[in-house]
């Protein structure tokens, strides 16, 4: 019994907590813990392997006495459930694997080291629940203990807001949730995941149920406009805690979104795609216009995933569009895309969560413009770094590419869709998952530029240092996954086909049999790519000129300053910075969107005084939204508070016209 | 071997006499552990004895629940005030006199509750709520400070109108059941009353609860009749807190309950289910917002013990059998959890030598144990997995949001914004860069500690036993 | 024997690319020379530049990293294996499945993400205002161009770049609305990415507008040559990406005989002719723009794109 | 029971009503004393012909407790209160004495509306008597609300009791009657104690709430 022994990993990692809180003194404490954790990541990530390959579509369930009453706890690995657990424990291990490095440099591991487990464990019981309670209570307890990690370096106050809005907006989520399930179990209590299979909502109540599954599941994994936690509380956590949260966390809301849409809620409404695809869309480019605004480095990363997910949720939507329109074989096509790109982005998302960890820990920077020249220092980090920057801008050979592409061609596949709303709502769609591609790339071209190249802006960052051999090893394993990933597609789209086949019904043509390992979305006259022939290539034609050029012609090489026109200049003041990199596509897109505004301030002739030149931006969002929401609590306590101050009689007053109105209704009771 | 249902009575009483005569607290403050523990084994005891009603006493399902609820909170909170009172007692705040008069009070006040959770007759029920209102009325003002007889009084007074209300209401339950009863003792005794109740007039039955609500309510501590409970909490010592929050409220609510049994038992009437809902939502989220603007960490927690009520009228008023036992649930979880956090303020308070939320700051760091056990209990009491508040919220929500969508709603903005409130105070409190003193604090951690474990145990796993209980009075409440 | 036929072929239409990519360029150059009533380089200037940089030393600045060595290389190989996939004077290329019109484009991208990183290796001001500017240029091109690819991969059934240039090669695409729209996008993306007027100025430095020049400003000996090579492939791609889109005319067949095959390189020589020509004339007879109007002129470019793709969704008639 | 007892027992009921009309009017403290200890012996009369009707001589314990501690002993140590406290010049009504008694009419009215539509079977006698206790504990309400001063707010809360009486008596056979008279009596002692105790001159809350915030500082 597949789920029997996952339980079992779980419960080692739950069992590590109470293990790390008697520890937490001792010095070895870290290495103990995360070791363990590796481990039962790892078997986690071995039996949900097995799960998926071995006999595909086979479901083991199972149930415990815990939980609710007269219910109990179901727990259940299906394929979906199994891929997502791949993704949770592959993240998992190697967050672990990287913490046996970076963990030692925690000043405060009793504050993370209990806390960590209970995460991951958290993580896989979710993706395991197979009723109602256990999903929201695993759910929140996730957003519990990861807020635990959040506050882990509770000295910073920022770190403290960044906790208390992240708690809060999870909250939210979990009680949306906790109405979609009260929707979908109905006043009987049918909380188990099965009996909900059975019932059959109205149309409107299974509106309802996707709406609230929307906001749920969407305020965690961080859909615009409901995504304003996440760049506060991600950065805020230990690096590969945050690699977790926006690797693997985010995607643990996506299942969940997955398994109450596609599995619990049953057949679609053509116009739930449009709301999916509507907001996945504008979250994708929000999020990277967001991302390539910062300066802070982890902070851009976390803005990063916004727009990932937002490619995500495009996929879903499409793959809910062609469900909606009976079309399963686009739909299947959808739905891989989007799952694999679940994947990729759990991978290097975590990889260069990874990489800014550890640039944090060589330079005690995440400010880029204090960074600057590290390739230098820890070349190994920096490649690494790169090959997570080219994967996440989806460029080939990398995976970061083929799930874009397949989204691609899925949207390709769309004008076949019968209603006009999707028909011109899904090119609008393409146009903005063109545009964040293309942003995306620029966005990591500043993130890498401009910590890594050019020359050392601050003395941290000349005195940086490689890190830990723990650390590379994890982020190289991550690296070359990226590569494989890439390469190979064939195999992960074909472990992915008894899930589609599960959710809608059919799934994409066998791929791995294909000549060469290309991938063909749906037929070969339509559209084909072949990762590994296209990295052959350009390796093969880039070594060729190489040795072509060297052999024949000139290998001589000198080193001379910097030319720059003629003009350089030692200082490194005078290279670009983050944000003036960022300048045209601030004018560009900012003018409007974050109300970008730059103030020169010229001096008057004959002052001393330097000239300054103050950028100031507004972030749209939070001043509509959540500021208003905030000050209306303010003023509504504010308001209410004069009732602890009256007098007696008042109070009295009070009771008195409590008891008139009362007896007034009844007096009119008919 | 005397009857374990007037030993729960009895036992009290005579710890009550004998505490009001002897000198040197340690002593005494053992008697009354001592005292407690051993009413706490007799109400165990109750679970073998058969429902049996008496024409002045009775035993069943119900009252079994609040029993050993109320001993086990009370046994547990003399364990905590042992300790506390010793250190008042040290600082001087407190004169052996009074600490006498405190500790017989406190068995005065285990009588009284007791007495009315199993007083069959309503007339009984309402003198012992009465005289528990009273005790508890000396016990707030037992510092005499400005604002602790402030308190005391306002308590007072607020609570003797109540008392009022509701005499007015069980007369005039008494005048519905006479004419059909007959006159005489039996038309107050609960069990002959609720046998009839299909048959008495359902007008009066209205006026009747309409009083009811008001004055137990005024106890139960629903807004707008909640004015005394922020007070009364905040002046009082500590225990006595912790006694209000996690006892005489729900001893208030149970008497409801009675009452709203009996009238949901008559077909005519109107049904009491709307009105407590009403109240309910109102405590909860006037309540809710109320936490934001407190500077004082007691009454912070007294507000959200209103809202809590309010969580558990709302569920009662809701019924059925989910809800039901939701509200149960969350009325054990409630007062388990609210005096652990109690047990928690009053240390702290005495390290800090405050109650001032401004004046404390990063408890984690320099008290570990009470920092991350009042982390534990906001914890729990915010309604967070996995501990048990969570399940009974997750019941409440989940069976009535698809019966009253927009109640369902309201319900959870309210507990959403409390959410809100108690962590913005929490965040000061026990993170961030120590503030006030930090001596280590001489602390009993066991009843903290016990209460938050058993609530922990119950977000996880519920025994069947209790389960069933809990479901048999689920049944009961209809 | 077909396959090797076929590699054969492969393999002589890469050197060809290669091989004609600087002509395309000198000629351009000539043309405008002539245009401006000057005499200028002789046709062949630019593969005697190629050789002349390669042999000479490459002067690195002191703090360049290995990646900036690496680029060059990188960005050629990009650049000629997109160059490689496109067909040119004959369809059906061997490898043709092995990355589709939208692959062809992100090969292109990568290219420009590694320029882009060059451009801030050494840490000069220059190269970082042309990176800059040239992500910023690419944020709004790129889109474009998919948009296009969108349009006519509607249009053709297909993304896969030999059917799509069988289709438009055969009698059932008619005229078309959002053919001619996606014609005009995609010429004004060509120039767009290939740096040429009014975007950028290919044939000046020391201005504050340059933007390609100025992300190479670091590279000298044979790196530069790589990559000024590698930007001479790829105008050659874009040309024969519009010629074995929109003027199909005279590609000789897959199984073509020689005499067949003969015809097609001619005929595909004239396009380039055709297109150097026209380039130049356009580009003397323009000026170039603020940097701050590209947005404009490329979102002109976007839109467009989109109108056709837009077109196509609603209705296959367009 | 036949007419007459019912007649009586009804005026006695009705007068009590009145008076606490009376009360309301009053904007003497001495004169309210006076009105009050009206307010009690009448309470008495009725509660003496209940327990005459009834052939309930517990009852007249309950009248008794009503004439000697209601109409005598407290009004006389309200009375040296308000001597010692040298309050007996003022008054202060919250809303005229127009608009109160208005209020009150609205209230009597109310009570009979609800009463009223009690079903006829429940005996007439309950029903106007419970009509009328009724009456007078809303009426002892308006007054606790409507008065500031702290002696008025007491007589309020008093007159207010005495309607629960008048329903517990009025409710036949209905035990407990005189131990709940009793309880009401002390609490009342109490209360009267308090006053006198805490020295509260002017309302029941002199603490001021800036007091309160000093110390707690829970208003910023």
């Amino acid at each position: 019994m597949m789920v029997t022994y996952a339980l079992y990993g779980v419960a080692v990692l739950l069992a590590l907590a109470p293990v790390a809180i008697v520890l937490a003194a001792s010095p070895r404490a870290s290495s103990v813990v995360y070791g363990a954790a590796l481990v039962a990541s790892l078997s986690l990530c071995v039996i949900a392997l097995a799960s998926l390959f071995g006999q595909p579509a086979a479901v083991s369930a199972t149930a415990l006495p815990l939980g609710l009453p007269w219910l109990g706890a179901h727990f259940r690995i299906d394929a979906l459930a199994a891929f997502f657990l791949i993704v949770v424990n592959l993240g998992g291990a190697a967050a672990s694997l990287y913490a046996l490095g970076y963990g030692r440099h925690e000043e405060q591991p009793q504050r993370v080291l209990p806390f960590y487990p209970a995460y991951l464990a958290a993580m896989n019981l979710v993706v395991l629940a197979d009723d109602a309670f256990s999903f929201l209570a695993a759910w929140e307890f996730m957003s519990l203990s990861s807020w635990a990690l959040v506050i882990a370096h509770h000295q910073d106050r920022e770190n403290i807001r960044a906790g208390y809005v992240y708690l809060l907006m999870a909250s939210f989520g979990t009680l949306s949730l906790l109405l979609a399930f009260g929707l979908l179990a109905g006043s009987g209590g049918k909380y188990a995941f099965e009996a909900i299979r059975q019932s059959h909502l109205s149309v409107a109540l299974a509106a309802i149920v996707l709406m609230l599954a929307m906001i749920g599941a969407g305020s965690k994994s961080g859909v615009v406009p409901l995504h304003a936690w996440l760049p506060l509380a991600h950065p805020a956590a230990p690096s590969h805690v945050s690699a977790l949260m926006s690797g693997v966390m985010t995607k643990v809301a996506v299942y969940g979104f997955i398994r109450i849409v596609f599995d619990l809620l049953g057949p679609p409404d053509w116009w739930w795609s449009m709301l999916v695809l509507g907001i996945g869309g504008i979250t994708a480019v929000m999020g990277v216009l967001y991302a390539l605004m910062q300066h802070d480095l982890k902070r851009l990363l976390a803005y990063h995933t916004v727009e990932n997910i937002g490619i995500i949720y495009i996929g879903l939507g499409l793959a809910l569009a062609f469900k909606a329109h009976g079309m399963p074989v686009a739909a299947a096509l959808a739905l891989t895309a989007g799952l694999f790109h679940v994947f990729n982005h759990s991978v290097f998302k975590s990889l260069l969560f990874f990489g800014a960890g550890s640039v944090l820990n060589a330079t005690g920077e995440r400010d880029m413009e204090h960074l600057g020249g590290l390739i230098h220092r820890m070349p190994q980090t920096a490649f690494v770094f790169l090959v997570g920057c080219v994967a996440i801008s989806a460029l080939p050979p990398l995976n970061g590419f083929v799930s874009e592409w397949l989204t691609f061609q899925a949207i390709l596949l769309s004008p076949q869709l019968p209603s006009w709303g999707l028909k011109f709502l899904v090119p609008a769609v393409g146009a903005l998952l063109a545009l964040s591609a293309a942003l995306a790339a620029a966005c990591f071209v500043k993130a890498f530029g401009v910590s890594f190249l050019g020359r050392p802006r601050t003395p941290a960052a000349t005195q940086a240092h490689e890190t830990d051999s723990n650390s590379l090893a994890a982020m190289f394993f991550l690296a070359a996954l990226c590569l494989v990933a890439g390469i190979l597609p064939g195999v992960f789209i074909d472990a992915l086909a008894p899930i589609s086949h599960a959710l809608v019904g059919a799934s994409m043509p066998h791929q791995s049999g294909l000549a060469w390992l290309t991938i063909v979305p749906i037929a070969e006259s339509r559209s084909s790519y072949n990762g590994l022939l296209v990295f052959l290539f350009v390796s093969l034609s880039g070594s060729i000129a190489a040795f072509a050029i060297h052999r024949l012609a000139s290998n001589r090489l000198r080193r001379a300053p910097a030319w720059d026109c003629g003009y350089p200049d030692p200082s490194p003041a005078t290279q670009y910075t983050a944000s003036s990199f960022a300048q045209p596509i601030r004018r560009v897109y900012g003018t409007s969107l974050f109300r970008a505004r730059e103030i020169g301030e010229m001096p008057p002739p004959g002052s001393t005084a330097p000239a300054r030149l103050v950028v100031d931006m507004h972030d749209l969002i939070w001043d509509g939204l959540y500021a208003p929401i905030a000050a209306f609590v303010g003023v509504a306590s504010e308001r209410l508070n004069v009732l602890q101050f009256l007098t007696i009689r008042r109070y009295l007053t009070l009771v008195f016209s409590a008891l008139v109105l009362l007896l007034l209704v009844l007096a009119i009771w008919p | 071997m005397i009857d374990p249902l007037t030993g729960i009575l009895f036992v009290p009483a005579v710890a009550a006499a004998v505490l009001a005569v002897l000198p040197g607290y340690r002593l005494s403050a053992n008697l009354n552990v001592v005292a407690a523990l051993l009413t706490f084994l007799i109400a165990v005891s109750l679970f073998w004895l058969p429902q049996k009603a008496g024409d002045y006493l009775l035993v069943d399902d119900l009252n079994r629940v609040f029993i050993v609820l109320t001993t086990l909170v009370s046994f547990t909170t003399s364990v905590f005030s042992a300790s506390y009172i010793g250190h008042e007692i040290e600082i001087g705040r407190l004169t052996p006199t009074y600490v006498r008069f405190y500790h017989a009070m406190y068995q005065v006040l285990m009588f009284a509750m007791n007495l009315a959770l199993v007083a069959n007759n309503i007339g009984l029920m309402w003198v012992a709520i009465e005289v528990a209102t009273l005790t508890t009325v000396l016990m707030v003002g037992i510092y005499r400070t400005h604002e602790a007889l402030e308190a005391a009084w306002k308590y007072f007074i607020l609570g003797s109108v109540g008392i009022a209300l509701a005499l007015f209401g069980t007369i005039l339950v008494y005048m519905a059941a006479r004419p059909v009863i007959g006159e005489g003792p039996y038309a107050m005794v609960w069990t002959v009353l609720v046998q009839h109740a299909a048959n008495f007039d359902p007008e009066l039955l209205n006026v009747a609860f309409v009083f009811l609500l008001l004055g137990y309510g005024t106890k139960v501590g629903l807004a707008p009749l909640h004015a005394w409970l922020p007070d009364a909490h905040a002046e009082g010592p500590t225990p006595i807190s912790a006694v209000l929050s996690g006892l005489l409220l729900n001893v208030a609510l149970y008497a409801l309950l009675r009452f709203k049994m009996l009238l949901a038992l008559n077909p005519a009437a109107i049904a009491p289910g709307p009105l407590m809902v009403t109240m309910g939502l109102i405590s909860c989220v006037f309540a809710a917002f109320m936490l934001y603007r407190r500077r004082d960490i007691k009454r912070m927690f007294a507000y959200s013990s209103i809202e809590h009520m309010g969580i558990i009228v709302f569920a009662f008023g809701m019924g059925g059998p989910l809800a039901n036992f939701a509200g149960l649930l969350h009325m054990t979880m409630h007062s388990l959890t609210k005096s652990a956090i109690f047990y928690a303020v009053g240390h702290i308070s005495q390290v800090k030598g405050t109650q001032k939320i401004a004046d404390m700051g990063g408890l984690t760091v320099t008290n570990p144990l009470l920092g991350w056990g009042l982390v534990l209990g906001v914890v729990a009491i915010a309604g967070l997995p996995p501990l048990g508040i969570f399940m009974s919220e997750f019941l409440v929500v989940s069976s009535t949001f698809a019966r009253q969508p927009w109640l369902a709603t309201i319900l959870v903005l309210g507990i959403l914004v409390a959410l809100g409130g108690l962590f913005l105070r929490l965040n000061t409190i026990a993170f961030g860069a120590p503030r006030g003193p930090t001596a280590p604090a001489e602390a009993s951690y066991v009843p903290m500690f016990a209460h938050l474990a058993i609530v922990f145990m119950a977000g996880i796993y519920m025994p069947p036993a209790i389960v069933t209980g809990f479901e048999n009075v689920a049944r009961l409440l209809g | 024997m077909a396959l090797i036929r076929n590699l054969a072929l492969q393999g002589s239409e890469m050197l060809l690319v290669l091989l004609l990519a600087p002509l395309l360029t000198g000629f351009v150059r000539k043309v405008k020379a002539r245009l401006l009533r000057r005499r200028g380089p002789p046709l062949l200037q630019p593969y005697r530049d190629l050789i002349r940089l390669m042999r000479k030393d490459v002067v690195l600045a002191e703090n360049a990293s290995w990646l900036f060595r690496l680029i060059p290389y990188i960005i050629f190989a990009g650049t000629w294996v997109a160059a490689a996939l496109v067909p040119t004077f004959r369809g059906g290329l061997l490898f043709s499945w092995s990355a589709d019109l939208i692959a062809i484009i992100a090969l292109l991208g990568s290219a420009r993400f590694f320029l882009a990183l060059a451009g801030l290796d050494v840490g000069t001001s220059f190269g970082g205002i042309g990176s800059s500017r040239e992500v910023m240029i690419a944020s709004l091109a790129e889109p474009a161009m998919l948009m296009i690819v969108f349009a006519i991969a509607l249009i053709a059934g297909s993304t896969q770049l030999s059917t799509m240039a069988a289709f438009m090669a055969s009698p059932a695409v008619g005229l078309r609305v959002s053919l001619g729209l996606g014609l005009i996008a995609l010429i004004m993306v060509a120039i767009a990415e290939n740096a040429r007027i009014p975007i950028d100025n290919p044939a000046t430095h020391l201005e504050l507008t340059m933007v390609h020049e100025a992300m190479v400003l670091e590279y000298s000996g044979r790196h530069l040559a790589l990559i000024d090579l590698s930007s001479f492939l790829k105008l050659l791609l874009y040309v024969s990406l519009i010629a074995c889109l929109f003027a199909p005319w005279g590609t000789a067949a897959p199984d073509a005989s020689l005499l067949e095959l003969l015809v097609g390189v001619a005929a595909y020589v004239a396009k380039l002719a055709v297109a150097g020509l026209l380039l130049a004339v356009f580009e003397t007879s323009i000026a170039k723009m603020r940097v701050f109007r590209v947005p404009e002129y490329l979102g002109a470019a976007l839109m467009l794109a989109l109108l056709a793709t837009l077109l196509r969704f609603v209705s296959g008639s367009f | 029971m036949h007419g007459l007892q019912f007649d009586i027992a009804h005026l006695l009921a009705g007068s009590l009503v009145l008076v606490s009309f009376m009360m309301l009017y009053q904007d003497r403290l001495y004169a309210l004393l006076n009105t009050y200890a009206l307010h009690a012996g009448v309470l008495a009369l009725s509660v003496a012909w209940q327990a005459f009707i009834q052939q309930a001589p517990h009852l007249y314990i309950t009248a008794l407790i009503a004439l000697g501690f209601k109409a005598i002993v407290i009004p006389v140590a309200l009375h040296r209160i308000i001597v010692r406290l040298g309050i007996h010049r003022q008054i202060e009504t919250v809303v005229g004495v127009g608009p109160t008694m208005l209020l009150g009419m609205g209230l009597v009215a109310l009570s009979m509306v609800v009463m009223l539509r009690v079903t006829a079977d429940a005996d007439p006698l309950a029903r106007e008597d419970l009509a009328f206790a009724l009456s007078v504990v809303l009426l002892g309400l308006l007054m606790m609300v409507t008065r500031r001063n702290a002696v008025s707010q007491v007589i309020g809360f008093m007159s207010l009791e005495n309607g629960l009486v008048l329903a517990a008596t009025g409710a036949k056979g209905m035990p407990l009657v005189v131990e709940i008279s009793v309880a009401f009596s002390v609490l009342i002692a109490f209360i009267v104690i308090g006053i006198f105790l805490f020295r509260i001159r002017e309302r029941f809350d002199t603490v001021d709430m800036q007091a309160l915030d000093r110390f707690r500082g829970e208003r910023q």
